[in-house]
């Protein structure tokens, strides 16, 4: 038997079964010991009760994703091993005192690792502990940095405490060295320490990074992650963080404190975006740099809070009344969710616009093991006007970009108007209407997408330039397209290219219609009922998706579905 | 400071559209007196408003502004402010733009007590969408919206104000434009939220609440006999109606502003003007904070 | 000299001067008369002191639309006389007490009509009345119905003013005779009475025939006159007319009416719709039949508040996250205003969906003549559930539609839920979260989409099949392109063809493809800096239209640039 | 009416998912058995909530229900009630969603008095988002909003209840259910629009208002020396503290409802039943008036 140098780990139980703390232990511990990790939790709003998936694959290769099957079952309750123990395929993990492994539908070869928890835990809430310990053993990784990490995460508590769940882990780590022997599995540890970062976070560290200074927000899964990462740091790192009594508040703060001249953010879900959106309009109008995150889950309505999905393009994209320039970014990965997050600043300070970022629950809940990041970003802010010329805040230029003055700075008083305004931000709605003028301040805004457009991350095809089928994607389904990309193509085969959309407006048309129109086939795979992904595509390039693997289950899409999916176009004439 | 002391410097170059006789015409007047009694620079000065035919004001003010939209000028105005404490924010608006579609916006602000001086011009209608009830028509009242008469009881925004914790609460008259100034500076230099609830008529819209109505209708409050640091003795004041007691009903000093409390204010003073960019340690330890 | 029989009139002055009373007493006049008129008024948002200028025309056929020039100016300031006196071909009426004709400019024969108001009338107020009464003498109309009519408008006035009012119309209808002899012109009257709408009334009248009985809105310009129409009607006609303290509130009370059964409304512009579109999606997800009208204005943001546009369709497309079926109807005429409006709560019901009823404030707030209205209009309200059966409130169907339940009714309790349900309303966003049940639930409800298709008013290409042209458009511009349509086509030539899009979604794809497709060549006629509806037919049809007239200065389509701009794209290669 | 008579009758088939010992539960249960206690029939309650832990509630409660949008089960709740005022319509939430997102709803709903009842299960906390900091978390709490502890006072929904002039104002706690379930019966009871704010602790994200903190802190308000129609003893009671008064603070029988006043609903009664399209007659007047 070959040695597996990957293992794909599943904890199952209820919420409130410390499921993200047992979890969070073993990807650090994969993380430190120098492998790739990836892991995604189904999760659901309800604080206790409700069942909770954690999937995690570890190896030493980056291009992981959502496993579609356990090697390894940590079940933490009964229904986890109802559910759950048919898909592992090595052993499933359990407390053998209090609960029972079902005798049928198991995988062949799959094996019974039920744990004498009782005899190797002072009490049954320590099952975790002594889990997590078999399952480092069981990966083929020492006992040290385990240790090293529950110290750590156990520092706040007393000594007792401490101690129990150490020895509970040592007990668990070598009861399966002594009791389970070798699954066939050995990661490949000893390589550097990897950090490892959710989508939320990696955004909130790009705009750390980028020198964001106000961040508002509203509570709302799954952005409040970002809240949550912002709020201890804020003082820290010169960042004012404001919770507001609604989303409206929140995106008007931000508005206010960009008027002031602080780079400034908020961040949502779908629900709390709709509310945000009047304002997107009111920063295009008013040209204030702006950037808003808008974490999409389950919809419509409130719709499944805890649930992944695509389907809130067209919200983002037509928000708010009339017509004004704004950039909508899409983050593919951990990497780029921090990248696209500190460039989505220089963006809206240069074209003195909002920007908005738009990520979804899987790649924002999600954590992973990233490398490369360098928080020293580029940081370019557009014109400023200087003190004692005539000054006009919204000069008409080539470029439709035009320089700024901040409060405090004498002699350049102005008023910023939602209403119609001519250079001088003066209004022309009313009595001093002027409809060239209207006309000139219109298309002076709109130009500013030529600005933005030249700022934007590329757009290009990857993977082998003739491919029988092109794949067309945005967001978390990438790292899984790739990944299944990468398979397909083995062995020199060009079966399968790439098209991911990061930069969704001002669109990439003629990128995308080059790639388009030169493909052989095309399969779009997207999370929405509505083909959202699809329709933006013809809408810009005309170029209808004929393939489409749409989900909207909630769940992320998965390997094996995937491949079916991919394969299935392939196979059409 | 003390840099501009004429009421004149404070206008912009757009004189106001208001109706003649609009009551929003003394209040801008009076804004521009106590800015300047104050000897405040326009330049430290940002006027936030909404959308009405009273918040149109920051057009006509020269200072910073923000006319933003109906209804989110306190968050608007608590962004800038954030961001900025050493500007005087000063939030102009109207009755519906603050107590009807505004309403929440208001009162969290009051409980924040961030230092924000808030003008209501409060005309008791929707002036410019041509006159509809707003959340201080008086019962009874037949408008565009109501031809058989409001049916709501008006709220009381001083009372609300005041229940929501606010630290300075006031009203004036755009008829005693003397008086409106007094309070003006008094609010501004208030520090922490306070409230102006300005009658300021609406000649075209609102035919019940005239110049003549008002006239026995509103007195100067009284500062010997009423204590402004009693919160009981305001609640009282601000409940009665004939006549209606101009002037500041409640002022109190010992409740530290949201700024004030602020970690990162405190610390790092206005951010907006703090360069970018994390330093080499910051960055590390951030970095390492992943591991 | 030939006896012309239509006659274009501009009513020009400040705000507050008394325009629309003067306008409607002229268009009253000639509807009265049986004659077709048709009036627009530029407007502003600032009470008084606003240039105002209210552009009609009349005559015996229906299709009229806002004239370029006016034969007739009544200016009632100088201001008016300043601008636009160089406009008119026949004459000007004014105050020549007060105001001054400017000599140089004028139109070579046009006449100088100053009106000695002083002596005609008793205050320089009166000069409205003198002024009407001398243009229905110019009109060649004679000055019984104008009586009856001031003697109406003036009921409510004393006695008095009413007699001034009237003596002051009569002296200026006698001195026009007397001092101006004729201008050549005899309108045509005689017809019947015509009834006299704006598009807005019309909106209003369609929802109380089709039995509206809850209406829930929040003032903004150019929606508030339905709400001004309705509010002194409503106890008579059995409508709870309720002004909301916001939009969010205006929208959702109008769920709470329709979730008890009320047939319900609710209308706003372009900044109140995105703060409602969070509840579009709620309507969506409840499956609340709701009727909104978004009446479009200048945008972006507050914008031109009192100047028309037609740049909300994305926003109206892309309410609310997720996805969730909801129809679109955009009406292009009075009498289509209030069709779709009846219509709309039949589709509302039917498929319990929210319908989406699009205007532009040309559209609703201009007058004109309308004929052949029933209000006898149909009324379907799609299934109910019986008391007594195992009641599923969202049970799975083929048309997506399932019965529906009243509080009130006995045995048939359940509750509407935001979050993602089962077939008998009860979450299973959480706890019970269940994948294969989720997808059958949104499949359920995006059938709605086929069902509500066949319930949309039609799409149809107008005029010659094989013309050289294709005009595409939608709202308020169409009265004029069939206009001019007509016209170019006049003598049997086939130059121009006209597809108004009516039903925007579920998107006509396949009628549109048919007709572009088909088409020699295409000219887009919008109101949208970004070419909304180009891009939403691209999207749907793939079909991209290559001229493109888009206008967004807040002021309506003209004939005379808008025939300029189809001249050269006929022109073109 | 007293139809049903059986708290059991008042349960769905869904039981709640609150966690064990959240006190939600008391507040459920005790609503059930005001109504079975009222002898309402469940065809004619209507339950209409927000988005939170609390919100949940309707799909536990057997009537109808309308579980709606974070922030704005007050408007739902309003056009339904006029639509159809035979409905005895409560509205149940949280304090994250009526007072904070929902602030401005809820005041304007007081002041308008339409037969609503208004249930807040206040444990000062948003649960469902996991614990940040609303609008009721006292001064000094560390949440995963606030690590560093909250800076803004926390508002007193009674007092503005009052102010705003809710005709019906109380306070219940869910470890006092005998009690909770004779206020909700006077609140539903009560004609016009009634808040009850109850004390309903989250065991899992509030650790400082728990059931223990409360214990020294809540007494039962004395009916016989607090006159409850008294405006001023009630804003009085609302302010105190130290205990927290439970029961009815203010009752006020002489404002009429919104929708005794509502011309429509005068003339028709309850719009939602009558049957749709315009009469002939109806027809003619209606095109007669646009000639
Ligand atoms: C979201 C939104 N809703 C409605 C409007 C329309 N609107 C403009 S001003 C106004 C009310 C103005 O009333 P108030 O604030 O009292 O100001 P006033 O004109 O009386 O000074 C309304 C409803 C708007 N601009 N935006
Ligand atoms: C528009 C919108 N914003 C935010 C949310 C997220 N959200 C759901 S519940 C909740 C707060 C719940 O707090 P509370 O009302 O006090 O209820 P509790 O869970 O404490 O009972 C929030 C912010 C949402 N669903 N919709
Ligand atoms: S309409 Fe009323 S509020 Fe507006 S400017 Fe005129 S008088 Fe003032
Ligand atoms: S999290 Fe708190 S509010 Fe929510 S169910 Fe649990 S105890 Fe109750
Ligand atoms: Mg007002
Ligand atoms: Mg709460």
């Amino acid at each position: 038997m070959r040695v597996k140098d990957t293992l794909s780990l599943w904890v199952g139980g209820a919420a409130g079964d410390g499921i993200a703390a047992a979890g969070e232990a073993l990807l650090k511990t994969f993380s430190r010991s120098g492998l790739h990790a990836y892991s995604y939790t189904s999760y659901q709003s309800v604080i206790r009760g409700g069942h909770v998936l954690l999937q995690m694959a570890a190896g030493s290769s980056k291009r992981l994703c959502v496993p579609d099957f356990p090697d390894l079952l940590v079940a933490l309750n009964q229904d986890s091993l109802d559910r759950e123990a048919k898909d592992a395929s090595l052993g499933i993990l359990y407390d053998k005192g209090r609960f029972t492994l079902p005798r049928q539908g198991l995988k062949p070869g799959c094996r019974d690792l039920g744990l004498p928890v009782s005899e190797l835990a002072k009490e049954p809430l320590m099952q975790n502990s002594v889990a997590v310990g078999a399952a480092v053993r069981l990966a083929g990784l020492g006992f040290e940095t385990l240790s090293a990490l529950l110290q750590e995460t156990f520092r706040g508590k007393s000594p007792e405490v401490r101690e129990a769940n150490l020895a509970a882990a040592k007990a668990g780590y070598d009861h399966a060295g002594k009791a389970f022997g070798s699954l066939g599995v050995r990661l490949p540890s000893g390589g550097p320490r990897r950090m490892v970062m959710s989508g939320n976070q990696a955004i909130a560290l790009g705009a750390l990074a980028a020198g964001c200074r106000f961040y508002s927000a509203y509570p709302m899964t799954p952005a409040s992650s970002i809240m949550h990462w912002f709020a201890p740091r804020a003082s820290r790192y010169g960042l004012v963080f404001k919770q507001a009594e609604d989303e409206i508040a929140a995106v008007n703060m931000a508005i206010g404190a960009a008027h002031a001249g602080a780079r400034a953010m908020t961040a949502t879900s779908g629900g709390g975006f709709a509310l945000m959106s009047e304002a997107v309009g009111l920063a295009g109008m008013t040209e204030t740099p702006l950037v808003i995150v808008e974490v999409q889950r389950g919809g419509p309505s409130t719709g499944l809070p805890t649930k992944t999905e695509q389907s809130d393009l067209f919200q983002v994209l037509g928000a708010s009344q009339g017509d004004y320039p704004k950039a909508v970014l899409a983050p593919a990965t951990v990497e780029e969710a921090f990248a696209f997050a500190a460039l989505s600043f220089n963006i809206a300070e240069e074209c003195q616009m909002p920007v908005l970022l738009v990520s979804d629950l899987n790649l924002s809940e999600h954590h992973e093991t990233v490398g490369g990041l360098s928080l020293q970003v580029p940081i370019t802010r557009g014109p400023y006007a200087a003190p004692g010329e005539d000054f006009r805040r919204y000069a008409v230029t080539d470029s439709g970009v035009s320089p700024r003055a901040v409060p405090g700075q004498k002699g350049l008083e102005f008023t910023a108007c939602s209403d119609e305004h001519d250079e001088r931000g003066d209004t022309i709605s009313d009595v001093r209407c002027d409809p060239v003028q209207r006309t000139r301040m219109m298309d002076k805004r709109m130009r500013k997408l030529r600005t933005a457009a030249a700022m934007l991350p590329p757009t290009a095809l990857e993977g082998p330039q003739d491919a029988e089928l092109t794949l067309v994607c945005w967001g978390s389904t990438y790292p899984l397209l790739r990944h299944l990309m990468e398979r397909l193509n083995e062995g020199g085969r060009e079966r399968v290219n790439l098209l991911c959309l990061r930069s969704l407006w001002p669109f990439p048309w003629r990128e995308v219609s080059d790639i388009l129109y030169s493909s052989k086939k095309t399969l779009a795979v997207e999370g929405s009922a509505g083909a959202q992904l699809c329709r933006l595509i013809r809408q810009e390039t005309g170029y209808y998706i004929p393939h489409r693997s749409l989900k909207y289950d909630g769940e992320p899409f998965y390997p094996g579905s995937t491949l079916a999916a991919i394969e299935a176009a392939l196979g059409h004439g | 400071m003390a840099e501009r002391t004429n009421p004149k410097d404070w206008k912009s170059g757009v004189s106001p559209d208001w109706c003649p006789g609009c009551g929003d015409h003394g209040v801008l007047n009076s804004l521009q007196k106590a800015c300047s009694g104050l000897g405040l620079a326009a330049k430290d000065v940002l006027v936030v408003s909404g959308i009405g035919c009273s918040s149109n004001l920051p057009g006509f003010f020269r200072s910073y502004g923000f006319h933003s939209l109906h209804g989110r000028a306190i968050p608007v105005a608590t962004g800038a402010k954030l961001a900025n404490p050493a500007l005087n924010v000063i939030v102009t608006g109207g009755d519906g733009d603050g107590y009807g579609i505004g309403m929440g916006h208001f009162l969290h602000a009051a409980r924040r007590n961030l230092d924000l001086t808030y003008i209501v011009m409060d005309n008791q209608v929707y002036g410019l969408t041509t006159g509809q009830a707003s959340a201080t028509t008086c019962m009874g009242v037949k408008t565009r919206s109501t031809p058989e008469g409001v049916i709501e009881r008006p709220i009381n925004p001083l009372l609300l104000a005041l229940s929501a914790g606010a630290t300075f609460v006031a009203r004036a008259y755009s008829m005693e434009p003397n008086d409106m100034v007094e309070v003006f500076k008094a609010a501004i230099s208030h520090k922490g939220f306070s409230l102006v609830d300005c009658f300021s008529p609406c000649v075209t819209w609102n035919k019940l609440n005239t110049y003549e109505w008002f006239k026995s209708r509103v007195a100067k409050l009284d500062g010997a006999s009423h204590d402004r640091t009693d919160l009981a003795a305001a609640m009282r004041k601000a409940l009665e109606e004939d006549p209606f007691p101009l002037g500041v009903l409640y002022e109190r000093l010992d409740v530290p502003t949201y700024e004030s409390l602020d970690p990162t204010l405190r610390k790092h003073g206005a951010v907006a003007g703090l360069p970018l960019g994390l330093s080499p340690e910051e960055q590390e330890e951030l970095l390492e904070s992943f591991l």
